[in-house]
């Protein structure tokens, strides 16, 4: 047998959390759910999930919500800029 | 005249005929008796008529394969490095200034380990301009990771194409194949050619199976980057390894096809009344064949010489040379190439094989570049020039340029 | 969910781009409008470094490297191989730089339109050599800086225009052809939906803003990638089998504003604003042309 | 004539223009050849010559395989399609001793005055009344095979009509009947008669 130069192994187990230098935090009270974090990410760092209390108003908890996935999020900031309720901070990440 | 060494047209099969035909139509036969699917070339001389025949197979519907002519050699091979990667047998054919211009692609699908069987009719390359018969364009590339073979009739070209195949998609091989016709001499001189029997191909040669073709349940990145310290240094490894390997899977493959198509092919090499010689020519290509005629001649005045004929340039047949090469006086290697600053090619590659073994003169040939016939009197005073137990680099029939 | 982007993702997190790279998200648009039965090849560029080394791979579809010039044919022979295994319906996709596609990979690029395999040719516009440290591309604008337009004290940017690919290909006339770029995702899914009712070449050029070699702020890629269409840099239009559709319905903005938002045209005067002003304007009036001269239908 | 026997290669040498089929011809003599059981090598010199331009063919003929790959300069027969040729090359260079020339002319094979066996049929006169291509440029490629068929023996009449028959693209009756009608009326001169 030969060895062929192909790759198998899905970056989702290579993770990107050592790029960050600011951290974006979603403030899910003032979040309306418009996604647009989500899909202007770079990174595919934003995972959608079902349904979080934390929310301006009750119609909107019950909708689907970003939530950022540190392990690859490299802290771009694109979805600070273009959220349109100024609802996610960038803060210089803070290593524990 | 006495000959020695003549293959029979015994015919193996019903389905066997024998005709004329040039090289290149030969070898477009071999193709589709290799049963391609996908073909892509871009025409040069004198590569054309192959591709002009097998399209003219397709266009007749004698042949059930795509032929798709590009815009450049070197998008030939990338377009045939893609289809072969989807796992579709695939070939193209070229020449020249055609083979220099897929050199990155040469190297491309030989590190994908992509099992392709490509025709290379040799000629020259320039300036000057000149479409003739030269070995310099394929020597060019013979660290590209490509098995090279070389022919001397268009029987073997023909039958190369359906070896080759079966070579390179061993296992254990998984390298791609050049296989080489002299420009005009081969290509396009018609001599009679015993067309194998299809079904007996098939049993040969199996149909293609690429273990890692493109499949999308099974995503994976081909030829992804890698680093110093990741696998790259073990890819290259193992395409040495591989070629190596190879030496094993010609002899076994040949010794089949022999078997099957009742032919005498030698593996790398092949010697002509070498069990008695107490000299050697070491030449390849039709060289090699107009030097068969002649040791018949310089035999019937006494001279006790003998030809080892190279079929594989890639891999080469140090071994091989070096046990024929023990019991003879001295020994000469034509090249039909030129390697600036070095002259011959092959002769270097044979002295490599020798060095530290044995001690023998060997001395270095350079005829018919850029076409210029090789005849019986050439190959004479090469026979002369070993008998003397000359060592060296002697350009033959060269004129004087004023 | 309040927006019409395909939720599947075919494009993994932990790629190793660059913060805030306009590439992978071309990448990411794409492979969400093309869906899993997709084979991508990329030449040498970012998205040959995007995935990660060996054995990592980022793209949950097959993605074959290649040299540099070798996209259109590669694409030529991944569509011609499937279809003689019967898999017709997989795309085949070239995915492309712009300093491969305008430049070294043109001739292929050319041919493969050429000869009508069903493929797609993404070009993803970066207006340079990023891969290589920002050097200049034929698809650089007028008046940007790279490393090999320096700007020193003879203030040598780039001199020329934009090639502008796109426009090469209605020339060729490839069935389609049309621009994107990232700000606008629904407008590029919805052009890849419309070309692949097309059965033929394609060629889609996406621009896809750099902030390393634009030299702006990682967060400004969508930003910037919005005002090229509204100042009318980077205009979007559509050819449909021979039909041209031009995008007005933005707001025009001045090209000072897109300008001035990227460090790689800081050092241009007002007069150097002035020429890209009137290239802006010539461009566009020579779009509103071919708009009547290809018109067609209104558009569902 | 017609008293040749195989005991060794016959390398056979065609002299003509662009556009006359000598290359053709070489090729068809081979089929002729390989018919009768032979080995045979049949090609072109190779040029980049257009229609019009001098071109040389060859073919050579064994009972055995045939290795020997370069050019024919000794031939034992050479075969000229185009008395033009005549002028502007050397058609006798490296004739083997007693060689015969075949020449596509008119007039009779003394008027050559040449140092070999020599041959002439009026090719051009038989090509145009078999409707061969045109009066400028008549097809009499052919032509000079039947009269090589009588003159030389090597291959029988009835191989080079079964070798016509098969690689002649269109007028195959017409290329047979000229076959005939030159193996029929080739003049022949042997050399010893010229002495």
């Amino acid at each position: 047998m030969v060895l062929v130069p192909v790759s198998t192994v899905s970056t989702r187990n290579h993770l990107t959390d050592s790029w960050r230098i600011q951290r974006p935090t979603i403030q899910y009270d003032k979040c309306i759910r418009c996604m647009i974090c989500w899909k202007y990410c770079p990174d595919n760092a934003i995972n959608i999930e079902n349904g979080n209390k934390e929310a301006p108003n009750e119609r909107i908890a019950k909708m689907e919500y970003p939530v950022i996935d540190y392990n690859f999020c490299k802290g771009c900031g694109i979805c600070a800029n273009e959220c349109p309720e100024k609802c996610i901070d960038m803060e210089f990440e803070v290593i524990e | 005249m006495h000959r020695y060494g003549i293959r029979g047209d015994r015919m193996k099969s019903v389905n066997e005929f024998r005709t004329i035909m040039t090289g290149n139509d030969a070898v477009a036969y071999g193709a589709k008796l290799a049963r391609v699917k996908f073909i892509s070339a871009y025409p040069i001389t004198p590569q054309t008529t192959i591709v002009e025949k097998l399209a003219s197979m397709i266009a007749n519907d004698e042949l059930d394969a795509k032929y798709v002519e590009v815009e450049s050699e070197h998008s030939a091979l990338a377009a045939v490095f893609a289809s072969e990667l989807t796992g579709v047998r695939s070939y193209t054919a070229t020449s020249s200034h055609g083979l220099l211009y897929m050199h990155e692609m040469l190297h491309w699908v030989a590190g994908q380990r992509l099992p392709i069987v490509m025709s290379v009719v040799n000629r020259a390359i320039g300036p000057p301009w000149n479409i003739w018969a030269d070995q310099s364009d394929t020597i060019n590339q013979r660290d590209t990771g490509w098995m090279q073979v070389y022919s001397e009739s268009n029987q073997e070209a023909m039958d190369t194409i359906i070896m080759g195949y079966k070579i390179a998609e061993n296992s254990g091989v998984m390298l791609p194949l050049m296989s080489m016709e002299d420009a005009f001499i081969l290509s396009h001189t018609s001599e009679p050619v015993t067309m194998r029997d299809q079904d007996l191909v098939n049993e040969y040669l199996p149909d293609l199976d690429l273990k890692f073709r493109i499949d999308p349940e099974n995503p994976m990145g081909y030829g992804s980057y890698d680093t110093p310290d990741g696998s790259f240094m073990e890819f290259k490894k193992d395409m040495i390894d591989s070629m190596n390997n190879a030496r094993k899977v010609i002899k076994e493959e040949t010794q089949k096809f022999n078997e099957m198509f009742e032919t005498n092919y030698g593996a790398l090499i092949e010697r002509y009344r070498m069990d008695d010689a107490d000299y050697a020519i070491i030449a390849m290509g039709t060289v090699a064949s107009t030097a068969r005629f002649v040791i018949d001649r310089l035999r019937e005045n006494g001279l006790n010489i003998g030809l080892i004929r190279i079929r594989y340039f890639r891999p080469f047949p140090y071994d091989e040379i070096l046990e024929d090469l023990k019991n003879v006086k001295s020994a000469g290697v034509i090249d039909r190439s030129v390697s600036f600053g070095l002259a011959g090619v092959t002769y270097s590659e044979v002295i490599s094989g020798l060095y530290g073994r044995i001690n023998i003169p060997v001395s270095s040939f350079i005829v018919g570049i850029g076409g210029r016939d090789v005849r019986i009197e050439d190959i004479e005073s090469i026979a002369e020039t070993i008998r003397n137990g000359s060592t060296g680099t002697h350009w033959i029939n060269v004129k004087r340029v004023v | 969910m309040p927006t019409s982007i395909p939720k599947e993702e075919l494009m993994a997190p932990g790629h190793t781009a660059c913060h805030g790279c306009g590439a992978t998200l071309a990448m990411r648009y794409v492979l969400k409008a093309l869906g899993e039965k997709t084979v991508v090849s990329v030449p040498a560029s970012c998205w040959a470094v995007i995935p990660g080394a060996m054995p990592f791979r980022t793209l949950d579809v097959p993605m074959v490297y290649t040299p540099f010039a070798a996209t259109g044919a590669s694409i030529s022979g991944l569509r011609e191989g499937l279809d003689i295994q019967g898999k017709s319906d997989y795309n085949v996709v070239g995915f492309a730089g712009d300093g491969g596609t305008a430049d070294i990979g043109l001739q292929g690029l050319s041919g493969a339109m050429e000869r009508g395999h069903n493929v797609f040719y993404i070009m993803y516009d970066n207006e340079g050599y990023m891969n290589t440290g920002v050097q200049r591309s034929g698809s650089t604008p007028y008046g940007a800086r790279t490393t090999t337009t320096p700007v020193g004290k003879e203030r040598d940017f780039k001199k020329e225009n934009k090639k502008i690919v796109a426009d090469m290909m209605i020339a060729q006339n490839v069935p389609y052809v049309a621009t994107a770029t990232v700000a606008y995702p629904e407008d590029l899914i919805k052009k890849i939906e419309h070309a692949k009712a097309v059965h033929g070449p394609k060629f889609i050029q996406i621009l896809a803003p750099c902030p390393t070699g634009w030299y702006y702020p990682p967060e400004k890629t969508i930003e910037i990638s919005r005002l090229a269409v509204q100042s009318r840099m980077f205009p979007l239009y559509e050819f449909i089998e021979g039909r041209f559709y031009l995008n007005k319905s933005f707001k025009p903005i001045d090209v000072s504003e897109y300008v001035k938002a990227q460090d790689r045209f800081k050092h241009l005067n007002e007069g150097e604003i002035e020429n890209l002003r009137r290239y802006v304007e010539e461009r566009w009036n020579q779009l509103l042309e071919w708009e009547k001269l290809y018109a067609g239908p209104v558009k569902a | 004539m017609g008293n040749f026997q195989l005991i060794e290669m016959y390398e056979i040498r065609f002299h003509g223009r662009g556009g006359q089929g000598a290359v053709t011809a070489s090729r068809i003599l081979a089929a002729a050849a390989f018919a009768e059981g032979k080995y045979v090598v049949s090609f072109p010199f190779f040029g980049t010559e257009r229609r019009g331009a001098p071109v040389t063919a060859f073919t050579r003929i064994d009972d055995s395989e045939i290795y020997l790959k370069s050019q024919i300069y000794n031939p034992d027969i050479v075969v000229v399609l185009d008395t033009y040729v005549l002028r502007t090359s050397n058609v006798m260079e490296g004739l083997k001793e007693n060689g015969t020339v075949i020449i596509n002319s008119p007039r009779d094979p003394a008027d050559f005055n040449l140092d070999a066996n020599v041959a002439t049929v009026d090719a051009v006169a038989i090509a145009v009344k078999h409707g061969l291509g045109s009066r400028a440029n008549p097809v009499i490629n052919t032509s000079m095979l039947g009269a090589f068929s009588r003159v030389t023996g090597i291959v029988s009449l009835e191989s080079v009509l079964e070798a016509t028959r098969q690689n002649v693209p269109a007028k195959v009756k017409e290329n047979m009947d000229a076959v005939k009608e030159a193996y029929d009326s080739v003049k022949i001169l042997k050399r010893e008669e010229i002495r």
